[in-house]
């Protein structure tokens, strides 16, 4: 039967519930907004604004796969990107420097959060309560409650800067490159060891959709501006952390944690270095969504990041990562945090009352899980 | 006792830049008087706020002056307060349905009028995009109506087009950013003026103009004199913010709530209704600050010529 | 009207791709017991989720007839309701709540007002237990102070509980020792007596040939034969369900035993919640290489406490020296015993040996994941073909290694567990009921494994509930009984009852005496 | 050893740790405020400040116990008290009729959450995630943005009120009657089933410290204005919740299908409706709270309630309340939210800096928490 053969199309590419549902929504706005949603001018700004959520995800999809939670990455993220700004504006350290300090800060705030949880066995939604109220204190401390401007352009051009056009292209065909040479090895493989190959034509259709979407998204973006430096941020910690999920020893054993931890444990896996390494990245993450968003603002405020833990925790739910543990990619967090982006935006050119805006946003956001959750379950 | 009275200061939420200023200079002032000042920031929660105005009641103090988070949720508060023999002093915005013994605030109707008035000037004619405050802040309403006061006639003209109004979240530069990036997406860049009610928004707006090569072409208002705005004003990115002086309004209170616990007579300049009574009020006047009168802050000790020119 | 309590007519069922039951029919009479046999991943569990609605109507293919009529249930409460019930494979139980409470879930006993009859419930389960001859059961304790015996023994008494017209028992005697397994066959054969249907599942042949009265064998999802008792017996059974004749059970390949190379001394465990009482007592004893060291005893007897305190698993307070080739070595932690070359593979799959979301493959190079690694990067291929190796070698059923372990059968999710820790080549193996759930070819292959192991100069510890096992592979037997040791037995003429006098009798701590006095005189027993 | 003897008592009395931590809070509190913080007014104080999230953390248990979790409350809070303010303020209803329909809403509104959770299978993170949004964008459009204000003095009586003095006694009084009456019946019952049942003189002690602790209740705020309307609710609820959890079906079935909800599920309990009722309880408990929130302000704000959710959370993870669900108590939950509102109250009393203030609260809870796993765990 059709309906079968649909339903299993959605379980092998688990994502394309979430895709159809983007393009639902993008077709909605664009229809309402007579097609101002989809220029590449709004759709560079879109991206721009997915990008600090997105960072954030990419870390705390790791975090819940690991089975714990970080409800403190709001508050480091702006004390991070606060400290930046301090660097910046009070000390004037070089960009370079500033950068450094401020990684080796997130790692150590995060390393701190994994000790507690890992080690101390705090729970870590106690822990990230904790550190949501500490980190939100010590910026507070460390600002003096005022707003640090202005930052440095160089600084400014992490959150508002372009790739060149040259470049861009140039990335694309490098992307496009890679995935044919990927795809081909992985047939490769598959075929040596006897495991079932899609047929050739899927594959071909396959890298050529890949090729299209990387083709429209380099020539819209530069359409307008280029590729800005956020989003390229973005792209590279997808292909990092795709990387580190799937193909490595670290990645492997994040999963495991989550699913089991005892049983991990008696395989002789040390458990507590995974997870205390998971809330490190996570740090790191955090430093770099502070500096992304101080860049942005041109400014360290003493409100950024509130509630952003909020919004990357959803993109990762969003984007089938299960609550329990264990199960969840990075790209799929992503996705989420796309979703949520294109909500706030679409709405906000649509001009709709805020107290709309919040029902819609609300409703459209257990709508796409729903529609993503009963199209994989089993029975 | 009255030589040495004890004052309760209950602020909205630190996190916004004018009131850790605010609470700066009111605890000097009230030092100076000879009273001593317990400081609590709500972080924006109306249950907080209530919680520690309760707190400090039951701490003893002779006055208690409140920055409300939400001014029309005080009115058991105030009356454990007065039950108490406390004095109640309402700081920048007015309590309302409570009996209160003194308000002191800049009128923040006046304040939207001047922050309209300043754009209106810089640019009398074209679309107009209105980012306003928090939606759930009182306030940010009363601003809107100031600045519509002004608008209207040029509205009816047909010099001025309100092409889009969003209120900001928790005044979050953040999310002002994001939405003037969309409004000037869904317009093609035609804004022509933005009228932000604070500094704090000010500064997300004018982010989202920089990135369009638009920042100094476009006016932008505020409020509040942040340091960072007034940096922008001599910049010429942003067209104005109002002065509040922050510092008199500080010391203003200080004087007031000393004198109240003392039980003498402030000298009040006005009465506003707040569906309890006309409370005695002391009216102080904001200024409108652009790069022409910039020098006033240094004048006023509000800021020192080396933070102003810091780069 | 059928004479039939139960008929399943070409019942057929597929997951995604994969055909787990492919036309099966079988039938059933009231106070009849049917056997139903088959290697790993035959069907049977399959085929019992079908006839107890955990598959609901329209997930499969084919007809129940019960009592002659269709059955199309949605639920388990639905097949409940009707009279049957079943006994999974796997623990069902809440670890959180108490014995009574589980044995009572879903039915509880009420006062008014929604009320727990706690008192009534208490009466009745306790009432269970002893029928079940374990009577030191506190009914009243979580479930999780109890081990996995116990804990089988509490799922036996939540299904009788229930009245039942056809009882399903997905190996329920897995976990058990053999009086408790007496017990429960004379309760079959009460049931029997009240007209009560039965369909039994179990890999222990012997038990099938005891109490059933028809013998149903598939293989593949495909029905083979249904023959009455009469005209079977365990061999037959055998070579219906594997295809061919299995020769011998045991290995009578002769091993070396070489020089004394592990040592435990003063392994002492005390209860998690009852740090006064002792689950393990003081145990000291050594290991050879190349030897096989079976560990009897009964259910709760310390068995597992023991083995997983070496192994720096307890989850409570413990002590132990752990002396490895003369040297004193600390196995405090999991990771740093496996690093020294001691592995265990855990009694408790479910949730000590599987990770539930990853693949088959994943699972089985869980602990030699750095092995496949170079700069951390996992080398895809490298690791695929060790797991394919490891399937072939252990003959683990599954279509695909990228599947996940929890689509495997039970038997085979254990095969996926001990190759996992066979690739982190041990020096010493502990294996705590290795042949839990698996069927009799596979048995066998694992006992050849583990001789060759031996051979290899791998000293192995097992641990196991089935006597015949353990005096069929073991060099040597030591025997716990509440804690202590009871008995250290060379395994020469060694009898079953000599073994289970020792782990029931306080008085045979006498016997053991003599027996471990011989064997420090320097008898080499099965030497050569 | 003394040091296993201790251990095992903490373990016994799982609160103690945080009874304990409870103590030396209280303790360190009173000695910076030279007594202020233990005068009956202050006393008093903190237990009318505690009572809301206290309401909400009676429902939160439950849900966490079933292996969910809910973040709509706070918005749910916020949306039920605006209504009653509305329909108090706006259509004169009186109180009693007010008080059912909003009961009712809130618990059509729980049902519908349970029923997106439990029957359509959406994450209960997402779906409270979405509630979040959309109940608060309902509350701004129902008040448009506006304070609803003055309610009538008979609702404001339900947040503001207190108990005569000698109701308070009475109350009291009966209490401890019902303390012994408890006691005794479990003596019985476990020795009925040869369970281990305490020495005599242990169940004394414990029976005479509650009577102490009542008698210091009662007459503590007594000496104040006798005992508040909403402490007075929080009892109640403490008392029928603890009577659900332990001694009915319902609440037993909680647990089970918190625990493990496939064995509980194929143990032929309707797991579903479980859950769904699950959300109804905690949808009539964000109602409960929202009155007395709406009591307590005199008035309906669009902010109300707002963050909520995080302590009631915390409440019930300070409480002892496990993450995967499964365990956890109704007075444990009741004691972190104590717990959270002493730090509250009295960091506020002593006179901190605010970033100092979020600082330690951080670093506090932690430390509470931290104490209780490290004394309850096995190793
Ligand atoms: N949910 C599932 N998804 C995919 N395949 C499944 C699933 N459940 C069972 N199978 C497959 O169905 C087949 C039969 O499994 P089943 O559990 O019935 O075997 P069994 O006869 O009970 O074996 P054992 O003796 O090991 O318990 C196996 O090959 C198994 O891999
Ligand atoms: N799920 C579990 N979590 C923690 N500990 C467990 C679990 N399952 C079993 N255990 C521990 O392992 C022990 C099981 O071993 P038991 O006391 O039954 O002795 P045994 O001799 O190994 O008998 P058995 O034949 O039951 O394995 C339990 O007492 C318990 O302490
Ligand atoms: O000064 C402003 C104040 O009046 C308003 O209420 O909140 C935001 C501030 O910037
Ligand atoms: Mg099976
Ligand atoms: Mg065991």
């Amino acid at each position: 039967m059709s309906t079968i053969n649909i339903k299993q199309l959605f379980r092998q590419y688990k994502i394309m519930a979430l895709l159809i549902a983007i393009a639902i929504i993008w077709a909605f706005f664009s229809w309402k907004t007579e097609g101002g949603f989809v220029t590449p001018r709004n759709l560079s700004n879109l991206l721009r604004q997915m990008s600090i959520t997105g960072i954030l995800a990419c870390g705390m999809v790791l975090v819940i796969i690991g089975g714990e939670i970080d409800l403190s990455v709001g508050s480091m993220l702006g004390l991070l990107g606060g400290v930046a700004a301090v660097l910046n504006v009070t000390h004037h350290l070089p960009l370079p420097l500033n950068l450094c300090l401020v990684l080796l800060l997130g790692l150590a705030l995060g390393l701190f959060n994994g000790y507690l949880t890992a080690y101390m066995r705090i729970p870590s939604f106690i822990v990230g309560l904790g550190g949501m109220l500490a980190f939100r204190g010590i910026l507070l401390g460390v600002t003096g409650g005022l707003t640090i401007a202005p930052v440095s352009s160089d600084l400014v051009y992490l959150g508002q800067g372009y790739l060149t056009p040259q470049l861009g292209i140039v990335l694309g065909v490098g992307l496009f490159i890679l995935t044919l040479a990927l795809t081909w090895r992985q047939r490769r493989n598959r075929m040596q060891h006897a495991l079932p190959v899609p047929p050739l034509w899927r594959d071909g259709v396959r890298v050529l959709l890949i090729g299209l979407v990387l083709l429209a998204f380099v020539s819209t973006l530069n359409t307008y501006d280029g590729i800005p430096v956020p989003v390229l941020l973005l792209l590279a910690l997808l292909g990092l952390f795709s990387y580190v999920t799937t193909q490595t020893v670290f990645g492997r054993r994040i999963y495991s944690v989550g699913s089991n931890m005892e049983a991990t444990r008696l395989s002789g896996v040390n458990v507590q270095a995974v997870k205390l390494w998971i809330f490190g990245i996570m740090g790191v993450m955090c430093a770099l969504a502070g500096l992304v968003n101080t860049a942005r603002l041109a400014a360290g405020s003493p409100s950024a990041g509130n509630m952003g833990e909020l919004d990357a925790i959803a993109a990762c739910f969003i984007g089938g990562t299960s609550m329990r543990g264990g199960s969840g990619t990075v790209y799929g967090a992503l996705i989420g945090a796309l979703v949520m982006a294109s909500l706030d935006n679409g709405m906000s050119m649509l001009d709709v009352d805020t107290y709309w805006q919040m029902i819609v946003k609300g409703s459209i956001l257990m709508l796409a899980v729903w529609v993503d959750v009963s199209t994989r379950s089993g029975r | 006792d009255s030589k040495n009275p004890k004052i309760g200061f209950s602020i909205d939420d630190l996190r916004v830049e004018r009131w850790a200023r605010d609470r700066d200079f009111f605890v000097a002032a009230a030092d100076k008087l000879g009273a001593k000042v317990f400081v609590q920031s709500a972080d924006a929660s109306e249950q907080r706020q209530i919680a520690q105005i309760e707190n400090l009641i039951s701490r003893g103090v002779d006055v208690i002056v409140i920055v409300p988070f939400n001014a029309t949720v005080l009115t058991n508060t105030v009356k454990e307060a007065k039950k108490a023999g406390i004095k109640v002093v309402s700081y920048d915005r007015l309590i309302l349905n409570a009996d209160i013994d003194a308000y002191i605030s800049f009128d923040n109707e006046k304040v939207g009028e001047m922050q309209a008035e300043g754009v209106l000037k810089a640019q009398p004619k074209g679309n107009y995009y209105l980012l306003g405050g928090s939606p759930t802040d009182n306030n940010a309403k009363m601003l809107r109506e100031g600045q519509l006061k002004v608008l209207k006639p040029s509205i009816d003209k047909g010099d001025i087009k309100i092409v889009g109004q969003q209120w900001v979240k928790d005044w979050s530069a953040t999310e002002a950013l994001s939405i003037v990036e969309n409004a000037l997406t869904a317009n093609n860049n035609k804004i022509d003026a933005i009228v932000a009610s604070n500094d704090g928004t000010a500064g997300g707006a004018i982010q989202a103009l920089a990135s369009q090569k638009m920042a100094g072409k476009v006016p932008v208002s505020g409020q509040d004199a942040d340091l960072a705005a007034v940096k922008r004003v001599i910049a010429g990115t942003q067209a104005m913010t109002v002065y509040k002086p922050l510092k008199l309004i500080a010391s203003e209170a200080a004087k007031l709530s000393v004198q109240l616990a003392r039980n003498e007579k402030p000298a009040y300049n006005s009465q506003y209704e707040n569906g309890v009574k006309k409370v005695d009020t002391i009216l102080l006047k904001p200024t409108p600050l652009t790069s022409a009168n910039v020098k006033l802050l240094v004048d006023d000790g509000f800021y020192t010529q080396a933070q102003i020119s810091s780069k | 009207m059928s004479d039939y309590l139960l008929e399943m007519r070409g019942i057929v069922k597929e997951f995604g791709a994969v055909r787990a039951l492919d036309g099966i029919d079988i039938k059933v009479k009231a106070g009849e017991c049917l056997g139903l046999c088959g290697e790993n991943g035959a069907g049977k569990s399959t085929l019992m989720k079908v006839l107890s609605g955990v598959y609901p109507h329209g997930s499969w293919q084919g007809e129940i007839l019960w009592q002659g009529t269709p059955l199309q249930s949605q639920s388990m409460r639905d097949t409940e309701a009707a009279g049957i019930i079943i006994i999974h494979q796997e623990l069902m139980l809440v670890q959180e709540l108490s014995v009574a409470e589980n044995i009572f879930m879903g039915h509880e006993l009420t006062l008014p007002g929604g009320r727990m009859n706690y008192p009534a419930m208490y009466r009745r389960a306790a009432e269970l237990m002893r029928e079940l001859k374990m009577p030191d059961i506190n009914v009243a304790l979580p479930v999780m102070n109890y081990g996995g015996g116990h804990q089988q023994l509490v799922e036996i008494a939540k299904a009788l509980n229930k009245q039942a017209k056809l009882l399903i028992l997905d190996e329920p005697s897995s976990s058990l020792t053999a009086s408790e397994i007496a017990v429960l066959l004379d309760i079959i054969r009460d049931l029997k007596a009240k007209g009560v249907a039965c369909v039994y599942i179990s890999h222990k042949l012997d038990e099938v040939a005891a109490v059933c009265d028809t013998v149903a064998v598939i293989r593949d999802g495909k029905h083979i034969a249904t023959t009455p008792m009469q005209d079977m017996n365990v061999d037959r059974i055998i070579t219906q369900m594997v295809g061919r004749e299995i020769s011998a059970m045991y290995p009578d390949q002769e091993h070396e035993i070489g020089e004394v190379m592990f040592e435990a001394r003063h392994v002492t465990c005390h209860d998690a919640d009852n740090p006064q009482r002792k689950r393990v007592d003081d145990i000291s004893f050594s290991l050879r290489r190349g030897e096989i060291l079976g560990i009897a005893g009964l259910v709760g007897a310390g068995r597992t406490e023991l083995v997983s305190a070496l192994f720096g698993a307890y989850p409570g307070r413990s002590q132990a020296e752990v002396w490895l080739d003369g040297v004193k070595v600390d196995t405090s932690t999991p990771l740093k015993a496996i690093r020294l070359g001691l592995c265990m593979v855990p009694e408790d799959r479910k949730q000590h040996g599987i990770v539930p979301d990853l693949s088959v493959g994943q699972n089985i190079t869980l602990a030699v994941l750095k092995n496949f690694s170079r700069n951390t990067r996992i080398d895809a291929e490298a690791e695929l073909k060790t797991v394919q190796a490891e399937i072939g070698r252990l003959q683990l059923k599954t279509s695909s290694p990228f599947l996940p372990i929890t689509s495997l059968s039970g038997g085979n999710q254990q095969k996926a567990v001990l190759a996992k820790m066979l690739l982190a080549r041990p020096k010493v193996l502990i294996l705590d009921e290795p042949t839990r759930g698996v069927d009799v070819g596979a048995k066998a292959e694992i006992y050849r494994l583990m001789a060759d192991l031996a051979r290899q100069g791998v000293a192995i510890i097992m641990v196991s509930s089935e006597l015949a096992e353990v005096l069929g592979v073991s060099d040597r037997v030591l025997v716990i009984g509440e804690g202590k040791l009871r008995g250290n037995f060379i395994n020469r003429d060694l009898s079953q009852e000599t073994v289970l006098a020792a782990a029931i009798d306080q008085s045979s701590q006498y016997m053991a005496s003599q027996q471990l006095a011989a064997a420090a005189a320097g008898n080499n027993g099965k030497l050569i």
